[in-house]
């Protein structure tokens, strides 16, 4: 069943060390990779993984880092995994390791565009509309 | 191998479905959303439609000393959603069907309350 | 013949989006690939954050213009379950019958493309030409052809009455028989079929691994649709999803075939069974939390996540578009493969790149 | 025949060849858009299209491939002034292969991976139709005793009646040479193709023109030659070859675009299969 509201507290808060042996148990019960969020918040940024069992249900875990906190990659246990941390990597800055693909950060972005340019660094001056 | 034969011969015998464009037109369905009309008598510039705006292809700009404002709308920002024209309490703004021919040059629109 | 690398695009005839496809050949035969994007990524997600939120819809709609309803439905289901706004059952079953049309046309647009990828010229033809029928019900009860914009949170924008509701069942017998015309010419044909079957095979524990969605999922035995989950009125509708155990192009061409014939009658029955009342009720409150939505798009899943904060903004969307998981499937099939198949294969998964890179 | 009887004919037909060339392209535009349920493009078309490129400025990737151009444009109305002339079917198709050839090299002497891959897979076409051909002008030889197109206009009967199986293998060949599905692998007749335009990928311009009216004068000369199987009277044969025009239309929109190796195996196997039993047939027979 459709589920849209999000429990923040029903979700499990693993550290980065932990995260690889939390997807590698979750790889071995047949749960793939759908996708991954990364938010912003202050000085931080959560990680939110999200997965799929086998019954098509969400499996979701979080992760806190700091700003300049190394993540580990993900994408030796679930290779498909690897475009969104690699987006992500682009988008937000964070320090992914041992990614499977390393685009370099120029997997969407190009040495011309901005770089990071999903971090909150702008003033809360906001414009209305703006389509592009 | 021949299954698409008998659609061939259809074809065929059917005629084109396309037209010759600039000759022959196709009439837009009437509830089409295709140019807006704005009627400045009816406006009170009361900013919905600015604030709605998607694209923001209409903008209302204050001029305070002279206790004006005035409205641009930009149609080639417009997206056509149509959304202005529901919202406008005094039906200034209208979705209309008429469509216009192509134009090579940028044309704003401007208006300015009395 | 020595290693031959061919730059596969990003301005192909054969793709219909800017992808590269760095195709690393010996002779006729493929050995390694290289998936190169990034030609049109245009920061949607960003400037849904600089957005009023109700704007957004209009927003993600250009996301792609294929599935561009679907996209909007999907954010509109999103906001509304945040705010736990009750939609009026009647925009429920216009919505399913609009996303559905759109599912038509997409489909219908991609076996045309396919079609014209293994150089059947008049079937590709046959195949928009039928779709225009699609468009042009699209156009009679929504305003346009391609970028709907009928949803907005609460509801739908536009209505179908009674003066158009025979036109529009009309419009469906009419494409009825377009399709009834079209089918066998895929399913039959000996050319077509020696151009598809065991081409491109995508096994079916890999599909699963690999994260793929939609028809490149249900061509691989698995019979995930993200439409069971009950969005809409599509768990009142009895709806079923399509699966083939092909694991190849084939497949993934029949699941599509079956789905245009399936969403045809959907669209029939949600017209059916509409109820009078209301198209929308007004939304007066802000979103906040945290939401997560799944909805069925033609190429597959579509996965948004948004944090509201309580204002008109959002603090963040996230849209994960089906091609995004679908790429990585391309990875599998296109090595070993005959060059002439690689038009084949990769329109197998309904690449649609405007939606990968937002 | 008298030797200026001969010369007005083949200077004849050298003017009138492009102009028959572009209407049948012309022709086979608007055929096919009708089948396809479109209006299609004026019969002029292709003649538009001749001029236009004719009009456009100069641009060359390798110089080589220009004058393999140039080659490919000689070598066709050489062989197409022989034919005209009547003389030896083997001479012909042997030149219309070396013209085939230099289409090829001119595709091979530029970088283009496309160009290349469409030079391989254009080879691999002369592969598939040149037996044909050139087993066709054997047939001929064996039913007249020559191999001069002199001998086939003054045989008492038409060919069709005694070889109607090589007939059908030379219908195949007509549709690698027209560039038709299911034989359009080295360069399709619209650019929705793995190799976009395979061997011509890399032309632009007047030498695309040159290319394309070294095309009309091909086909011309393959449809002259389908026309000789019915030779007493000509007009007949000449129906018959609009009428293999028409048929690889026909083909071209109810079938796919299969890959070489099924285009060679139909050539041969359909083709040489069936030249041969016409053969064995013949011999059996008289």
């Amino acid at each position: 069943m459709q589920q849209v509201r999000v429990d923040r507290g029903a979700d499990a808060f693993i550290s980065p060390g932990a995260l690889l042996k939390e997807v590698e148990l979750l790889a071995s019960e047949g749960v793939r990779f759908t996708t991954m969020v990364c938010l912003d918040v202050d000085q931080e940024f959560e990680i939110i993984y999200l997965f799929q069992r086998l019954t098509l249900d969400m499996v979701r875990i979080r992760v806190r880092i700091s700003k300049d906190e190394e993540l580990p990659s993900i994408s030796s246990i679930l290779l498909d995994a690897v475009l969104m941390e690699n987006e992500i990597k682009e988008f937000f800055g964070v320090r992914i390791t041992n990614l499977a693909i390393d685009f370099q950060c120029r997997m969407l972005l190009s040495a011309k565009s901005p770089q990071t340019p999903l971090l909150k660094v702008r003033p809360q001056s906001q414009s209305l509309g703006g389509g592009e | 191998m021949p299954v698409m034969s008998t659609n061939l011969i259809k074809n065929f015998f059917s005629g084109p479905a396309t037209r010759p464009y600039p000759v022959v037109k196709r009439e837009p369905f009437p509830r089409a959303r295709v140019r807006l009309v704005y009627d400045p008598d009816k406006c009170t510039y009361c900013g919905i439609c600015a604030n709605i705006c998607p694209a923001a292809a209409i903008t209302m700009e204050e001029d305070r000393e002279n206790l004006r404002i005035s409205r641009h709308y930009d149609s080639f920002a417009c997206i056509s959603c149509g959304r202005c024209a529901e919202l406008c309490p005094q039906a200034a703004l209208l979705m209309a069907v008429r469509t216009h021919e192509p134009s090579d040059a940028k044309v704003v629109e401007h208006s300015t309350s009395r | 013949m020595a290693r031959v690398t061919f730059p596969f695009g990003p301005q192909h005839p054969v793709l219909p989006e800017a992808i590269q496809l760095q195709l690393t050949c010996e002779d006729e035969r493929v050995v390694e690939v290289l998936p190169v994007i990034g030609y049109m990524h245009r920061g949607i997600e960003k400037a849904a954050e600089a957005n009023l939120f109700p704007n957004n819809i209009f927003l993600c709609e250009r996301i792609c213009g294929i599935c561009s309803f679907i996209h909007a439905l999907c954010y509109c289901e999103l906001m509304e379950g945040m705010m736990d706004v009750e939609v009026p059952p009647r925009a429920k079953h216009l919505r399913v019958v609009w996303s559905e049309l759109s599912r038509i046309h997409s489909h219908m647009l991609w076996l045309g493309l396919l079609a014209d990828s293994f150089g059947f010229e008049s079937l590709f033809m046959q195949c928009w030409r039928a779709r225009e029928i699609i468009l042009d019900t699209l156009e009679m009860t929504t305003g346009q052809r391609v970028i709907q914009s009928s949803c907005v949170i609460g509801g739908v924008r536009r209505d179908i009455n009674e003066d158009q509701e025979p036109d529009v069942r009309r419009k469906m017998d009419a494409f009825r028989k377009e399709i009834n015309a079209i089918y066998p010419v895929f399913a039959k044909d000996y050319t077509v079929k020696s151009r598809t079957v065991g081409k491109g095979i995508l096994p079916k524990e890999q599909a699963w691994s690999l994260g793929t969605v939609g028809p490149t999922l249900r061509g691989s035995g698995w019979d995930y649709d993200a439409r069971t989950l009950g969005y809409a009125v599509y768990d009142d509708l009895g709806f079923e999803p399509i699966v083939e155990d092909g694991c190849d192009s084939y497949a993934r061409m029949m699941v599509r075939l079956h789905e245009v014939v399936q969403s045809l009658e959907l669209v029939i029955q949600a017209l059916d069974r509409m109820p009078k009342g209301d198209l929308a009720v007004t939304v007066k409150t802000f979103p906040e939390g945290e939401g997560l939505i799944r909805v069925e798009q033609p190429r597959g899943e579509l996965v948004e996540y948004a944090r509201g904060n309580g204002t008109a903004y959002l603090e963040r969307l996230k849209i994960r578009t089906p091609t995004f998981s679908n790429i990585p499937a391309l990875l599998v099939m296109l090595p070993g493969c005959e060059l002439a198949d690689v038009p084949v294969i990769t329109m197998s998964i309904d690449p649609c790149i405007a939606c990968t890179e937002r | 025949m008298t030797l200026t009887w001969s010369l007005i004919i083949v200077v004849g037909a050298l003017l009138l060849a492009p102009l028959v060339g572009g209407v049948l392209r012309g022709l086979d535009r608007k055929l096919t858009a009708r089948l396809q349920g479109r209006m299609g493009p004026p019969l002029a078309q292709p003649f538009y299209d001749f001029g236009k490129l004719v009009g456009k400025s100069h641009s060359v990737s390798s110089r080589a491939s220009v004058a393999w151009a140039w080659a490919y444009f000689l070598l066709t109305l050489t062989a197409f002034t022989l034919f005209f002339l009547g003389q030896d079917l083997l001479v012909v198709f042997f030149i219309l292969a070396f013209a085939g050839g230099a289409l090829a090299f001119g595709a091979f002497s530029t970088r283009s991976p496309y160009a290349r891959l469409g030079a391989n897979r254009e080879l691999l076409q002369m592969l598939a139709y040149e037996p044909i051909l050139l087993l066709a002008a054997v047939a001929i030889y064996f039913q007249t005793g020559k191999f001069t197109v002199h001998s086939v206009l003054e045989a008492g009967e038409p060919l069709l009646l005694y070889l109607p199986l090589v007939f059908v293998a030379v219908l195949v060949a007509l549709g690698i040479k027209m560039r038709k599905s299911p034989f359009d692998i080295a360069a399709s007749e619209h650019a929705h193709q793995e190799l976009v335009r395979g061997v011509y990928t890399e032309y632009s311009g007047r030498h695309l023109a040159l290319i394309e009216i070294a095309h009309w004068y091909e086909l011309v000369l393959l449809l002259a030659f389908i026309a000789l199987f019915w030779a007493q009277p000509l007009w007949v044969g000449v129906l018959i070859a609009l009428g293999a025009f028409f048929l690889e239309i026909w083909i071209d929109n109810i079938a796919a675009r299969l890959r070489w190796s099924w285009m060679v195996g139909a050539s041969w196997g359909v083709g040489i299969t069936f030249i041969v039993a016409n053969l064995v047939l013949l011999s059996v027979l008289a």
